[in-house]
């Protein structure tokens, strides 16, 4: 299924949830989505029977000055296409819903994600710290991170 | 109760098929390099230890430009022209820029050879060196630069006199910032 | 080496060997060593195949240790993060003296490729424990790990053990 | 008697108590720095919290801070023990958003170079799994033969594990006169080796008996989890992106994409995975072989690529198929010579994450073996 199609489907069934489709080659097409309608987009996405994305390739979260971005990338194992969803969120209140129950593998990807980047994800069951230690302040991939001067009495740079 | 009997042979024929091709290799040809007095013979492109050939250098920042780790500090005066130490590159062109400090810290370096592709004199190359490990880390940090202190101070004298005759000079901006920018670095690490 | 180079000497025709009792231990010392393997990055793979058939690190006497108790020194092989480096002081602390260290590969000498904006590497195993020999690479080769390891045994068999003032180098 | 009594009650009473078990970070058989904390009842696991971010080099902020060709290095460095491979996706990724076509000749080496590291990584692989399993021979005739393989691509790119040979639009050099021969030599070695190493690890029966219905990972399981390589193929799926959806010229070759199939157990245990490896070795020395005869004499290696290079505005993920699994590069560009976000789904991170799914209820011993049957590479996990 193509991307366009992709859209036109969702778009049937969410309506205003679904925002838009970009279409700039030589990138990949994505569509953007609504952050609050994110969990049943994605949960249609896999269940439904022309989608069948049962494989999410990657999450991504993004920094991108005002909003925080987070990016998935699916795959269907079965019917051999691929989509972007992308979802959008203030920096301030950074609140998506968490996918771990519909894609398993989200669960590390999202913890990453709130590591690095600092997106919250609801509903996900142990939103820890995954690769900085448990103590560590701030999310070093914001574009706006300055590292702290001391760890645990080491000199950090 | 066969296949008891079946498991007891089938663990003991692996046994021995094992033991079998084990004690083969007791007669194949030895591998091991005694390494201090046998070595192993580089290929030519290997990339260890840079070297630089000074009289190659002519301190155009590429090489710095192109580091991913930044590990080269390059500080250049551009020659003035009533020096009477003079100076010709190895294909007989005169010398515009003294390198007045080349220095390269081994222990940050990953040896990517980046720094030799992007060169376009071939002054920096990697060499087949790779035995160099010190009792200290300063051991590593390497100084490439051929002029000695005083005249450095020299050229750098001679350069602000230069530049004091034309202000208006159009390089100057370009020597300029290229003179920032190893200092900056050298004010990070520290 | 060392003391067997001392059998030739003209001394009563030669087969004896005479020398001080600091030399022969520090002979067998620097000969023996045990290390404790600390693999974290690309240099443990160069390790792995520094301790397979082609070069066969255990010619030089080492044997590798899986416990610090055991250790004589530690090879320090990759990049040190600070959710490391507790780790590291620690394994040091429990070896028994006299302990040496050798940190291998660029990440270890001073954080490497990550010295610059590298937010949770440690820049440099000898920020926290005292460091003998720096082996340069990215990774080494393994002769490099080999001629890290000779200078260590030159180390070794020059060292003072009985006199501390000399050996802690207080003139 | 009475005290007999007294004393069995005692002990019926006690609760049998969980313990918590710290396996790492500095432990000889994580395959790197990597924690696992365990709780077992007796001898049985009950459940692993992995903890990561031991090795965590800060590779994507760094990628932010670099031009494009220095990202190469330290994509080297992220699953360094096969370079080679990892260096393709990002490139690949490039190419794409320049729309630059590369030179026949570059495709044939770089699906040759590629091959032969994933064969050096399947033999790491090997070698380390029969470690684990109590097996030292294997990892001795293995390391012996994945040095000539590293003595070519030393010979090629100048570096012996981490290579920095693909450059954007094609190779940092050209092949060298005697490289078809010494390829050829080599893949023979492979395969002497490996047909002593099937009879002397895989069908063992030690070996088999240690590792068959152990760690089994079911095809649901396992795509849920999204996991890929030879983890996701010993479980049955045939899923390989060199087939699925053939990238660089792999449409031109004949292999077969070898899968578990349950020969001494269940499908999808530590076995399969491991023969899945085993096999797959095989395969590549196929794929080099074809490659070899096909590869034109001459050529360019290098096409016509600006010095600076600027991506346009936009972002591609490109994802090619790694010894471990399919490895991503999702950049994002913003149009100057730097990235504005570069993420790479490690594959090993991913194939980590259904450890504590597949290792509850078994032994504390086994653990170690679906650990070692995973092909973790800790450089890539915590990135």
């Amino acid at each position: 299924m193509l991307p366009n199609e992709i859209f036109e489907k969702l778009r049937s069934v969410y309506s205003d949830q679904i925002i838009e489709l970009i279409e700039n080659h030589p990138s990949d097409s994505f569509i953007t989505v609504n952050a609050s309608a994110l969990f049943e987009i994605c949960h249609s996405l896999r269940d439904e029977a022309f989608f069948m994305f049962d494989y999410l390739m990657s999450l991504t979260g993004m920094d991108l000055g005002e909003n925080l971005g987070v990016v998935y990338h699916l795959y269907s194992m079965q019917l051999k296409h691929k989509i972007v969803i992308k979802a959008f969120v203030p920096k301030e209140q950074p609140k998506v819903p968490s996918v771990e129950r519909i894609w398993r593998t989200a669960d590390w990807h999202e913890r990453e994600a709130y590591d690095l980047i600092g997106v919250n994800f609801e509903g996900h069951h142990n939103l820890i710290r995954i690769l900085l230690p448990y103590d560590w302040e701030g999310y070093p991939l914001r574009k706006d991170y300055t590292a702290p001067e001391m760890y645990h009495g080491m000199k950090v740079s | 109760m066969i296949q008891y009997f079946k498991n007891v042979w089938s663990g003991l024929s692996s046994t021995f098929l094992g033991m079998y091709i084990t004690f083969k290799h007791l007669f194949v040809k030895k591998v091991t390099i005694q390494y201090p007095d046998q070595r192993f013979t580089l290929p030519d492109n290997a990339r260890n230890r840079l070297k630089l050939e000074m009289e190659r250098c002519n301190g155009c920042n590429s090489c710095v430009v192109a580091c991913p780790v930044n590990c080269i500090t390059l500080e250049t005066v551009r020659v003035s022209p009533e020096d009477p130490h003079q100076e010709v590159h190895h294909n007989g062109n005169p010398r515009k820029m003294w390198v007045t400090r080349y220095e390269i810290d081994f222990a940050k370096c990953c040896y990517c050879g980046l720094c030799t592709q992007a060169c376009p004199s071939d002054a920096i190359q990697h060499t087949q060196e790779y035995e160099y490990s010190s009792y200290k880390r300063e051991d590593l940090y390497y100084k490439f630069q051929t002029l000695s202190p005083d005249q450095v101070a020299e050229k750098h004298r001679m350069y602000a006199e230069l530049k004091a005759k034309d202000k208006p000079a159009k390089a100057e901006g370009a020597t300029e910032e290229k003179k920032a920018k190893p200092e900056e670095k050298k004010e990070k690490e520290q | 080496m060392g003391l067997l180079n001392k059998l030739d000497d003209p001394y009563d025709g030669g087969g004896i060997i005479l020398g001080k009792v600091e030399e022969l231990l520090n002979w067998g010392r620097s000969k023996s060593d045990w290390y404790l393997h600390f693999g974290l990055a690309c240099c443990a793979i160069e390790f792995m195949a520094m301790n397979a058939s082609h070069f066969d690190f255990m010619r030089f006497g080492t044997i590798p240790r899986t416990s610090p108790r055991q250790a004589d020194f530690i090879m320090v092989t990759g990049t040190v993060t600070f959710k490391m480096a507790d780790r590291i002081k620690v394994l040091y602390e429990q070896m028994a003296e006299p302990k040496y260290v050798i940190s291998v590969g660029s990440c270890s000498n001073c954080g490497g490729p990550y010295w610059e904006h590298g937010y949770h590497v440690l820049k440099g195993v000898d920020k926290i424990i005292p460091v003998d020999v720096y082996i340069p690479g990215c990774p080494p080769r393994p002769e490099a790990f080999e001629e890290g390891m000779m200078k260590l045994q030159e180390k070794i068999s020059h060292q003072a053990i009985f006199n501390k003032r000399k050996r802690l180098g207080i003139e | 008697m009475s005290e007999k009594k007294r004393l069995d009650l005692e002990y019926s009473q006690l609760d049998s108590d969980r313990m918590r078990l710290n396996v790492g970070p500095q432990h000889p058989s994580t395959h790197g720095v990597l924690r696992l904390e365990v709780e077992i009842d007796g001898e049985i696991v009950t459940e692993v919290i992995p903890h990561l971010g031991y090795l965590h080099r800060s590779f994507e902020k760094h990628c932010e801070k670099m031009t494009y060709p220095q990202i190469i290095p330290y994509i080297d460095r992220m699953d360094y023990i096969s370079a080679m491979n990892n260096e393709w996706p990002y490139v690949m990724a490039l190419e794409k958003m320049l729309d630059i076509k590369v030179p026949e000749k570059v495709e044939y080496i770089r699906v040759i170079v590629a091959e032969l590291n994933r064969i050096a990584n399947h033999q790491i692989a090997v070698a380390t799994f029969g470690l684990d399993a109590g097996a030292f021979t294997p990892f001795l005739f293995f390391f012996r033969d994945r040095e000539y393989i590293i003595w070519i691509l030393e010979k090629l790119s100048g570096a012996r594990l981490l290579y920095n040979y693909f450059r954007v639009g094609g190779l940092a050099g050209d092949t060298y006169p005697s490289f078809k021969e010494e390829c050829l030599n080599v893949i023979e070695k492979v395969r002497k080796t490996n047909a002593e190493v099937m009879d002397l690890l895989i069908y063992n029966r030690i070996f088999i008996q240690r590792t068959a219905n152990v760690g089994i990972l079911t095809p649901e399981v396992a795509v849920n989890y999204a996991c890929s390589g030879p983890v996701l193929r010993g479980s049955g799926l045939r899923y390989d992106l060199r087939k699925d959806e053939p990238y660089s010229i792999y449409d031109r070759f004949d292999f077969e994409v070898p899968v578990g199939k349950g020969e001494v157990g269940f499908v999808g245990d530590c076995w399969d995975r491991n023969i899945v490896r085993m096999q797959e070795m095989e395969q590549s020395c196929r794929i080099i072989e074809q490659a070899l005869a096909q590869m034109p004499e001459t050529g360019d290696v290098k096409a016509n690529v600006p010095k600076r290079i600027k991506p346009p505005k936009g972002e591609v993920y490109m994802r090619t198929e790694n010894p471990k699994g399919d490895l991503g590069f999702y950049i994002v560009s913003n149009g100057t010579d730097k990235p504005e976000r570069l993420k790479a789904r490690g594959t090993s991170f991913v194939n980590l994450s259904v450890i504590p799914e597949i290792s509850k209820g078994y032994m504390f011993a086994d653990l170690i073996l679906i650990l070692g049957s995973i092909d973790i590479v800790l450089g890539e996990v915590d990135r």
